[in-house]
């Protein structure tokens, strides 16, 4: 069967989600194999130009792995990250893209299960969603061709 | 309308293949781009002192000055500092990568008129890369002129370009080569001067009758226009090559102009008295 | 705007110049072919050549952050502007973000009851003006005009908004596609706008480049949604950006949004008082994070 | 006289003999020249349209090649073929034409502009009011002036007088079955606005250091409106664009306004904004007459009219030219 598989960015947090999803492999749990992981040194690095880039390049859906509140290894870069993406949730409502598409999640180094469970519920959320035309519809000829992954066995 | 095909232009560069790459300080590197025929080598006829376009594919197109003298017939050199996005790309391509070439475009140095006087080189850090070429035309042709005085300098002994060829010019019977380093760029083993280019240039003392060619970076470029006035050059005999931002290199885009010059039809080779008459503004 | 206040206002310039208090003032002078335009008044006899009116839309804001100000502030002189309530706000948001020395400016404010139709290149009422809550600017260093003769003007300033808010997803992706694809990207929002003083503006940054530079709508959409984050609860409103569009797009509408938003869920607005630390540099450990996983 | 039904007709016998038609439309009221697919929709009320025939012979952004960025490809991308009439543009617009043209096509001659030159024709209706930005008398040029058009149309009496300015055009009309009908033309309209500019070339000459262009520019933002907007504006970037492997070479307008037009990695040869308005101003009025003998200037007012801070250009010539 031929289908289309969503794309999901994940721009993770290097001193939490990045080893969560690093326990995640290193404990076998198996989790979709749809997110593309982009190490950042904290949330508060996650520039809403990235989110962005990411949806203009073809992301179907983007998600921000970051500290627990009170766990920054910079104190606030978390905090002060969540009111920018608060404010870019709204944006992306606006602006007429499903806001669904940006999720952030607070996931520490020891959650390598919440990972899973996190990358298999924004992948449920895109393929909800379908594939995000918007971005698509406006690169012209520079849009990325959709590859049609051939599944067997799924 | 009809159209001068030979005039008309496009901005649609050509394909080339980098054939080599050198190393030529922490941040300089010299590309050698091969044709796709020996015909299209042919017809990219050149003279010292033009200059190309480079494209890196998909992240954009810079100028840069040829530096490889037109006898070799083979294939073009130019040389590239990293300083930007298309410089960056241009340094990540390896051997057998391609290329857009646009070019040649621009004026060249006025190689007839020096024959038969003595020349003076003035170089500074990646500034010796438009005179390497007409440099190598020169040595090539040597008995044709009188005496050839060379003052290369860079800020430190790491960043001095074309050190093979510094040697082999500094070997031509009747050349006089100064090589010089910023003070604090020299090291342990360095053997040249040790001063800024203007200054070493005065030092040396060359004859003012004669030619003086000099390229460096633009407060080089106007600190040794002044001591070769000190040295009593004519200023119609003081030669240079104009560096300005430039993105269709044939006088259309509109940005490269000094005054109601422009450095890429106009030049970029002009002699100190065309800059006097120049606004202040390179 | 009774013209007495433009009296006073000339009377107060010439003073601050004549006594050296200033070594400039920003006001408004007749335009050749009718309304106004920023005068740049320096000599106490300049000060006859200023107006106030009705047509004084133009926010002056942005000179203070450009020279001749910028020298002139470096230098430990002080610079005047004349400013209305929605321009004071661009002046606090400049201190707040340590732009602008508070005691490098001199700020003249003016009761305003809004400027009209057509006032300097606005098409219609600029919707600044619709239940303007800023009539008396909130930080004056003098303050001319008579704060009991303002008429607040009817209408409804988000009548935009909530058309667009009562669009599809679909829709409002068309309508903001088919508004941006008009941009032909000569900046004249950025370059109008008080709080976009960036000395390097990320359109012109090249590595990487997150906006593309072409005016396609790949690259219209790029820049205007970037500007947009970059104005959320910083954007004090004063429509600038729209009245400076030459093909007439409500660039102010994504802004002025996202600041609403801000409002709402953080109580925060800008402009209303220097001290405050801008929104963006700061964080509360009980902001809201009902959206985080 | 002809009637403005014969020439709506005419322009749907154009459009039926292939020729895509741009013409003045209103959108939200804003006077634009656009593709129209049909002549009801032609706005003949308005001064002048906001943006110029640049947009159609010199496009804002125009894409020169598609790049295969992984096989190193490059493909030329042409333009689409078929011949191209703009009607009821301006007098001055079709003046800056004659601009463009000597510096487009002078020595190195513009092979894109040149094809979409060659395949377009001007079919200019002269104007019947101005507004105080109109300046074109001052610039030599005036509101029932042919210079740069194919066809001229001068309002006549409720109707239009029509004559073939260029050959190209007078085969226009011929092809669309208009008949020349010259004389009966309205007066044209009377403008305000007067500038002397007598001593500018020399003027301009002599004063690249006056410190006058820090108080002329005082008011100028840095903005790219008056260039965008300029009929003879030209300048240009060119730049890469790519999703993945593929990649475009688009050729974009470029302004000398921006901080990053003259910028190199590190030396910024023309340093603060009135070296910037000051190149604007010396190019239209002493680099152009250098280069091409043309001042490169119509005016059409456009710059005046839409500066969100009140530069205006005339104003600031008369400074000029009285400055010491």
């Amino acid at each position: 069967m031929a289908v289309t598989r969503p794309r999901i960015v994940a721009f993770l947090c290097n001193w939490c989600s990045y080893a969560g999803a690093d326990l995640a492999g290193t404990t076998r749990i198996k989790y979709r194999a749809d997110v593309r992981v982009i190490r950042v040194p904290c949330s508060g690095r996650v520039d809403p130009a990235f989110i962005l880039k990411a949806f203009e390049t073809g992301a179907d859906a983007v998600l921000v792995g970051g500290c627990h509140p009170g766990d920054c290894h910079y104190v606030r870069g978390n905090l002060n990250a969540r009111r920018r993406f608060l404010v870019l949730r709204h944006l992306l409502r606006y602006m007429g893209i499903e806001e669904e598409r940006f999720q952030v999640a607070w996931c520490s180094a020891a959650e390598g299960a919440k990972w899973a469970r996190l990358v298999n519920e924004v992948c449920e959320i895109a393929e909800k969603l379908g594939p995000l035309k918007g971005f698509k519809s406006i690169a012209g000829e520079l849009a990325t061709p959709e590859k049609e992954i051939t599944l067997s066995g799924e | 309308m009809p159209g001068n095909a030979a005039n008309s232009e496009d901005l649609i560069p050509q394909l080339a293949t980098v054939v080599a790459v050198r190393q030529e300080t922490p941040d300089i590197r010299s590309l050698r781009l091969g044709f796709e025929s020996p015909e299209a080598r042919e017809a990219f006829a050149f003279r010292p002192g033009q200059f190309c376009l480079v494209s890196a594919l998909g992240i954009g197109e810079a100028v840069f000055c040829i530096s490889s003298p037109p006898a070799w017939k083979d294939a073009i050199e130019v040389s590239v500092k990293q300083v930007g996005k298309v410089t960056a790309a241009i340094h990540d391509l390896e051997v057998g990568d391609r290329v857009g070439l646009r070019g040649p475009y621009g004026n060249w140095f006025p190689y007839e008129a020096m024959l038969g006087r003595n020349v003076v080189f003035v170089g500074g850090g990646i500034g010796l890369a438009p005179l390497r070429p007409l440099i190598w035309q020169t040595l090539s042709e040597r008995t044709k002129f009188k005496d050839v005085h060379i003052v290369y300098g860079a800020r430190t002994v790491r960043d001095l370009v074309y050190t093979d060829d510094l040697a082999e010019w500094a070997k031509v019977p009747g050349v006089r080569l100064v090589r010089t380093v910023d003070p604090g760029g020299e090291d342990a083993t360095w053997n040249g001067e040790v001063g800024l280019v203007p200054a070493v240039l005065e030092k040396t003392k060359p004859s003012s009758d004669g030619v003086l060619v000099v390229c460096g970076p633009p407060i080089m470029i106007k600190f040794a226009l002044l001591a070769a006035t000190r040295l009593g050059f004519d200023p119609k005999d003081v030669i240079t090559t104009l560096e300005m931002k430039m993105k269709c290199g044939v006088g259309l885009c509109g940005r490269c102009n000094i005054g109601s010059r422009y450095v890429c039809r106009d030049g970029p080779v002009f002699t100190l008295k065309e800059m006097q008459a120049l606004p202040d503004e390179f | 705007m009774a013209s007495d206040a433009e009296a006073q206002l000339r009377e107060k310039v010439k003073d601050l110049l004549a006594r050296g208090k200033v070594k400039l003032v920003l006001g408004y002078g007749k335009r050749s072919g009718g309304g106004v335009r920023p005068l740049f008044t320096k000599l106490p006899d300049d000060a006859e050549r200023l107006v106030w009116n009705d047509q004084c839309a133009p926010n002056l804001a942005g000179y203070l952050t450009r020279e001749p100000c910028l020298g002139i502030m470096h230098g430990g002189g002080r610079v005047g502007i004349v400013a209305k309530g929605c321009d004071v706000r661009a002046i606090v948001g400049l201190v707040q973000e340590k732009q602008v020395k508070r005691e490098a400016v001199h700020v003249i404010g003016l009761v305003c009851d809004g400027i009209a139709a057509g006032g300097s290149g606005a098409a219609g009422v600029p919707s600044k003006c619709l239940e303007c809550e800023w009539h008396t600017p909130p930080m004056a260093d003098d303050l001319i005009g008579d704060k009991a003769a303002v008429a607040p003007r009817a209408g409804d300033a988000l009548a935009d908004d909530k058309r667009i808010e009562g669009m599809t997803d679909e829709e409002r992706w068309q309508f903001w596609t088919a508004l941006f694809s008009r941009c032909i990207k000569c900046y004249a929002c950025r370059q109008a706008c008080p709080l976009c003083y960036c000395k390097e503006c990320i359109t012109e940054k090249s590595r990487p480049q997150w906006i593309a530079k072409s005016s396609t709508i790949r690259g219209n959409l790029a820049y205007h949604f970037i500007r947009a984050m970059h104005l959320a609860g910083r954007c004090i409103g004063c429509e600038e950006c729209r009245r400076a569009c030459p093909v007439g797009i409500p660039v102010d509408l994504l802004s002025r949004f996202l600041t609403r938003r801000v409002e709402e869920a953080f109580g925060y607005k800008p402009g209303r008082d220097p001290a405050e630390e801008p929104f963006f540099v700061t964080s509360k450990e009980n902001d809201p994070d009902d959206f985080i996983r | 006289m002809t009637a403005k039904r014969d020439i709506l007709r005419a322009i749907e016998a154009a459009r039926a003999k292939g020729y895509v038609v741009f013409a003045p439309t209103r959108l939200e009221g804003i006077p634009l020249l656009a593709e129209i697919e049909e002549p009801l929709v032609i706005d003949f009320d308005h001064v002048l349209t906001v943006n110029t025939l640049k947009d159609i012979l010199l496009p804002r952004c125009e894409r020169l090649a598609r790049l295969d960025v992984e096989g190193s490809g490059i493909d030329p991308t042409g333009d689409r073929d078929a011949a191209i009439l703009v009607f009821g543009s301006r007098p001055c617009d079709a003046a800056a034409l004659a601009i463009l043209d000597a510096i487009l096509l002078g020595e190195v001659r513009d092979a894109r502009y040149e094809r979409r030159r060659a395949k377009t024709i001007i079919m200019t209706v002269a104007c019947s009011t101005c507004d105080d930005a109109c300046f074109c008398t001052s610039m030599g040029y005036g509101p029932h002036d042919g210079t740069g058009s194919d066809v001229l149309l001068v309002p006549a009496g409720g109707g239009y007088s029509v004559a073939g300015v260029s050959e190209k055009g007078k085969a226009f009309l011929s092809a669309v079955g208009l008949k020349e009908d010259t004389g009966g033309g309205d007066a044209p309209p009377v403008l305000s606005r007067k500038v002397e500019t007598g001593d500018l070339k020399a003027w301009l000459d002599a004063n690249f250091d006056n410190p006058v262009w820090r108080d002329v520019s005082e008011n100028c933002v840095s903005c790219g409106t008056c260039y965008y907007l300029c009929p003879t504006c030209h300048c240009f970037d060119i730049t890469d664009e790519t999703g993945g492997a593929r990649g475009e070479r688009l050729r974009i307008w470029d302004c000398c306004s921006f901080s990053d037009f003259t910028k190199m990695a590190g030396h910024q040869p023309r340093r603060g904004r009135h070296a910037r308005y000051r190149q604007r101003v010396m190019h239209k009025f002493a680099y152009c007459p250098d280069n091409v003998g043309k001042v490169a200037c119509v005016g059409d007012g456009r710059c005046i009219r839409h500066c969100p801070y009140g530069v205006d250009i005339c104003e600031v010539l008369s400074k000029l030219v009285s400055t010491k």
